[in-house]
């Protein structure tokens, strides 16, 4: 980790803290806005770093919001950085957007298209945002929280 | 399906020299349910674009579902070819989240049975690569090799293909002499049949033509696309997750790295064959260094709950870097978990390095990167 | 009532369809067994059994084979143009047939006697081609049109070194001439004539292969390609265009096609043999059994080139053809002219 | 046949058609008598032991279970003793359908379609857990696949197993050749 890096990413982060890398496998982590994600990943790709993962994770019942992951890993040592970007709506939050970055790091284009279907996160400025895994009318969200409860479905059975 | 044309691949803009061929889901050199939508101005093609999700097995969903244990046999299943990577590197993350020591003699068996493994993935892609190039023979032989792999596991695993061989803390059967014997001789085989293959197949005049400066991926283009393993290694970069990242024991091991600069799919077939060579020095190393000793730590926890908190671990499947994803909530069911997978990125590649190559490339270039269909869609 | 076979023949009106039944009834025993001995062939070849199961060493597999093949639905996809889609099995298995009525078994076993009988089965291997594209045009199937795209252009272009190398072949014939048993005096050769073509080479004691090696090499490489087989099998690349032209044919109408292309091989060994390895020529043996043996002995060659090689990419295939084969075939056929008009 | 409802994989059930073709069984009580029909069933026997002895996979694999495919018509298992070793690339041409892997809810509609090109008499082998009831990956609110091959095609042969070894597949092919020499009518 160059400081070099740190200070260009400092103005975009709003916060950024070690992490235990034997335990967690993960060097540092960082917060920031949708906003500013576009510079953070420049920063990265700048400073020879590769987009390596984009997830999601699905907190709308705890804490009103929709968390995108992304991870960011340097090939010449390993060196990999968690940036998180919070995109603000609850359970009955129709629409989360958040801004593409396929187009600096272009194997993001695939796992935008996933986080879409599987989350509803509409990425916007996406060349092409369709389904990827699913079929082209499915109509749900598999891995919204709220999707598939399996307590639901034993609901039903009985 | 082979006379089904999408709707949505019909041609359009008038240009009457332009033509779409739909190739797959099923498709003899499609490896599995890949498919293909190809723009095609005679045999030249256009515009490829990759569809896939044709077996989706909802994966991350059942992670969710269920408990770190009860996931374990699904591994294997993510992408069959090398199961046992994705076990034993999905034991070795929940290891090191929970911090589970595991005994020297286990971390040797689970090193001789990945790389184990990963010749078996490697053999078979060299019989599906030349299938695809229209030669069948070569199939039949390296699956004779493979077979021998497979015998091998089967006698400590009790399964061919689908392993659930990792336990967190070891593995669920200890190896015999027997075992190291057949894996000695075995490692005798597969470097006087790989010379073999040398000779036959990379020396081959039709083959050089058909690989030579075909589908070649660029520095840049690997790294923007996260293309990893052989494929990366083809491309110039020199990068596999046991090096850069040891884990389970990777570090005692001395072993290279094999790297080519052209990014052709010679190149790739070259790092795949120099990769069995580098994985049979590992296991030789590990035979001579196997210690006595327990293969699963005597007191272990009934249930493994996952701490609060996210962990990313990566392993060097045959394919490249396998990357999971993990949040945990405190209980034994992660909150999430994302399978962050070779092939997804490596296919993701694919419309650009096929665009103004011919129809045969095609298949060649697909075939090249090795990619297991089950394992992009998860 | 007539005694003998060649009796039979002479009456005008049942030679006709005696002759087509007895050559439809060899080259369906000669399929079966050619199909049986491919995939012996490539057992052996991969270290497998092969058909084991049926009939002693397998060798009823290929009847089963026929039997249930026979016994197939017939489909007519919906969107076929259906002329060209029922008439194009039956296009590629005429001329097959009529092709082996003109090859001369030995010196008296010749089913048609026929002067330009050289020229005649070239006409015939021709009209496989336009089988081949009606085939591939009227099943309305992408692969089977690029199948049929592909396999005229490989026809027409190998035909070319193909024929230009039996021409060197025919011009040494033509030269060499040879003494007709009866009158012992030397009558002037005609080339064309494939029994002509063998009574050379029986009477100076010369295979051709010795006396035209590159022709024979041409030839031999030009057969593996008009009869579409590995490495130059793209019409039908399994790989690439699931199964080329024949995608959308089932039950009999497939099996036309594999009958046809069986018999093109026999027909394309038969003819090596004859113009290049003797004929019927051979010690000890009848002429016929060594025509069989040494034809069957090339068609091994072809099984062997084609579970041993990958497949070549169509450009490179015609690049082949143009910048090698033609070329060297018509430098061959020139200098064997020039030697020709030189002696 | 019918037409494919992608949206509702549970009507795929009543889409094996069985009222289109009657067939008639030529050894029935009340034809049995006829010399002909006798004559007829002898040469039935006769092609029931070609189509016994001749079946040709599609080359088709869906997950796992087609590397055990595979295998099987590798060296050491050799399916091609048996005459099912030709591996046709065309549905028109294939006699049989091994249903290797998981079947997911986008593939389904794919499978009912190939399975419609395939020219009859023709059989269906599901190999493995997965197209017997969804094997590993059913489980409660499964949302991606379809749990089980019989909901698309009418299956012959199931071979249990995840994936099963090859010896399972070519015991499969043994069974199904038992299945038609028996002379059981399949109405497809």
């Amino acid at each position: 980790m160059s400081k070099a890096l740190l200070e260009v990413l400092e103005p975009f982060t709003s916060s950024s803290e070690e992490s235990d890398y034997g335990a967690t496998g993960i060097h540092r982590r960082h917060t920031t806005t949708l906003d500013n994600l576009a510079r953070v990943c420049e920063a990265f790709l700048g400073a020879g770093y590769i987009f390596e993962m984009l997830s999601c994770i699905d907190l709308r019942e705890k804490e009103e919001i929709m968390r995108l992951c992304y991870t960011f890993n340097s090939l010449e040592t390993a060196d990999r950085h968690l940036v998180h970007a919070d995109i603000a709506g609850g359970l009955e939050a129709e629409s989360f957007e958040a801004p593409s970055i396929s187009s600096l790091a272009r194997g993001a284009d695939w796992q935008e298209r996933e986080t879409f279907e599987m989350y509803g996160v509409t990425f916007v400025n996406h060349p092409e945002l369709e389904r990827l895994l699913l079929p082209e009318d499915a109509d749900f969200f598999p891995l919204r929280k709220d999707f598939g409860r399996i307590e639901d479905a034993e609901a039903q059975d009985d | 399906m082979t006379n089904a044309v999408p709707p949505e691949a019909t041609p359009g803009g008038g240009d009457g020299e332009v033509y779409s061929l739909n190739m797959g889901p099923q498709h003899p050199s499609m490896h599995g349910v890949l498919r293909l939508l190809l723009d095609l101005k005679g045999e030249e093609v256009v515009k490829a674009k990759p569809v896939v999700g044709y077996s989706h097995r909802a994966h991350e969903k059942m992670a969710e579902n269920r408990n770190t244990l009860q996931f374990l046999p699904n591994t294997s299943r993510i992408d069959y070819l090398s199961g046992m990577i994705y076990n034993l590197g999905y034991c070795q993350a929940i290891e090191k989240i929970l911090g589970i020591e595991v005994s020297e003699r286990a971390v040797y068996i689970r090193v001789i049975a990945n790389e184990l493994n990963r010749i078996s993935s490697h053999l078979l892609w060299f019989g599906t690569f030349l299938l695809d190039l229209g030669g069948i023979t070569p199939f039949l032989y390296s699956f004779d090799d493979r077979e021998e792999i497979l015998d091998i596991l089967d006698q400590v695993t009790g399964s061919r293909l689908t392993y659930c061989y990792g336990r967190f803390g070891g593995v669920t059967m200890d190896v015999d002499e027997d075992f190291l014997a057949r894996t000695t001789a075995f490692l005798a085989r597969i470097r006087e049949r790989l010379g073999m293959y040398d000779d036959l197949v990379a020396k081959n005049v039709i083959l050089r033509e058909r690989c030579i400066n075909v589908g070649v991926i660029s520095t840049e283009m690997a790294k923007s696309y996260g293309v990893t393993g052989p494929s990366l290694r083809a491309s110039g970069v020199v990068y596999d997750v046991r090096r850069a990242e040891p884990y389970g024991g990777y570090e005692k091991f001395d072993f290279d790295v094999p790297v080519l600069h052209e990014g052709d799919t010679m190149a790739r077939f070259h790092i795949r064959i120099s990769e069995i060579e580098e994985s049979c020095k590992i296991i030789e190393q590990a035979i001579k260094g196997i210690p006595e000793g327990a293969i699963l730590p005597k007191k272990m926890p009934k249930r493994f709950k996952i701490p609060e908190g996210e962990y990313y671990f990566a392993v060097e499947s045959a394919r490249g870097h396998f990357g999971m994803y993990i949040v945990g909530d405190g209980t034994d069911v992660p909150a999430k978990l994302k399978l962050r997978t070779p092939s997804f990125s490596n296919l993701s590649a694919m419309p650009e390095a096929l665009a103004g190559t011919m129809l045969a490339d095609t298949i060649a270039i697909v075939g090249s990167i090795d990619v297991v269909m089950p394992e992009i869609d998860r | 009532m007539p005694e003998t076979l060649s009796q039979l023949l002479d009456d005008s009106v049942l030679a006709m369809p005696i002759a087509a039944g007895l050559i439809m009834g060899a080259l369906t025993i000669n399929v079966l067994m050619l199909v049986w001995a491919e995939r012996k062939v490539s057992a052996w070849i991969q270290r497998r059994m092969g058909p084991t199961e049926v009939g002693p060493f397998g060798l009823l597999q290929t009847l089963a084979d026929m039997l249930k093949l026979i016994s197939k639905q017939l489909i007519t996809p919906s969107n076929v143009d259906k002329p060209l889609f029922h008439l194009a099995p039956l296009l590629a298995f005429a001329p097959v047939i009529a092709a082996v009525a003109l090859m001369p078994f030995s010196k008296s076993l010749i089913l048609v006697q026929n002067d330009f009988g050289l020229l005649f089965v070239f006409a015939f291997g021709g009209i496989a081609v336009i089988a081949i594209f009606m085939a591939g045009w009227g099943s309305n199937n992408k692969y089977a049109l690029l199948g049929a795209i592909r396999s005229v252009a490989q026809s027409i272009s190998y035909e070319i070194p193909l024929i230009l190398s039996a021409l060197s072949v025919v011009l040494v014939v033509n030269a060499m001439g040879f003494t007709l048993a009866s009158g012992g005096s030397i009558v002037v050769a005609n080339g064309l004539d494939l029994s002509h073509i063998v009574m050379a080479q029986d009477q100076h004691g010369l295979w051709f292969v010795l006396v035209q090696p590159i022709a024979a090499i041409i030839y031999f490489i030009s057969a593996l390609a008009e009869t579409n087989r590995a490495p130059f099998d793209i019409p039908e690349a399994e790989s690439e265009l699931v199964a080329g032209f024949h995608t959308e044919y089932s039950g009999m109408r497939f099996s036309m096609f594999f009958f046809a292309e069986y018999t093109n091989m026999l027909i394309v060994s038969m003819l090596a043999v004859v113009l290049f390895f003797g004929g019927w020529d051979g010690p000890v043996l009848p002429g016929p059994l060594w025509f069989f043996l040494k034809s069957y002995m090339v068609i091994f060659v072809m099984m062997w080139v084609r579970w041993t090689f990958p497949r070549l990419r169509f450009d490179q295939l015609m690049t082949f053809c143009w910048k090698v084969m033609i070329p060297l075939s018509i430098l061959n056929l020139l200098a064997t002219a020039f030697v020709v008009a030189v002696l | 046949m019918g037409k494919v409802d992608k949206g509702d994989l549970g009507r795929f059930l009543p889409l094996v058609d069985r009222s289109a073709t009657p067939v008639v069984d030529p050894r029935g009580a009340e034809v049995a008598a006829d010399p002909a029909v006798v004559r007829l069933a002898i040469l039935d026997d006769l092609l029931n032991m070609g189509r016994a002895n001749s079946l040709w996979p599609l080359t088709f694999g869906l997950a796992c279970c087609a590397m055990e495919m595979m295998a099987a018509g590798a060296s050491k298992y050799d399916l091609d003793r048996f005459g099912a070793g030709v591996f046709r690339p065309s549905a028109r041409q294939a006699d049989v359908m091994i249903l290797a892997g998981t079947i997911s809810k986008k593939m389904a509609p794919v499978i009912r379609q190939l399975w419609d090109q395939m020219p009859g008499p023709k059989w269906a082998i599901a190999m493995g857990g997965c197209t017997i009831d969804g094997g590993p990956f059913k489980y409660p609110n499964q949302y991606a696949i379809v749990e089980g091959a019989d909901k698309i095609v009418p299956v012959d042969i199931y071979i249990p197993g995840c994936p099963p070894r090859p010896e399972a597949l070519i015991a499969g092919f043994l069974q199904l050749k038992e299945k038609i020499k028996a002379g059981r009518k399949f109405n497809r």
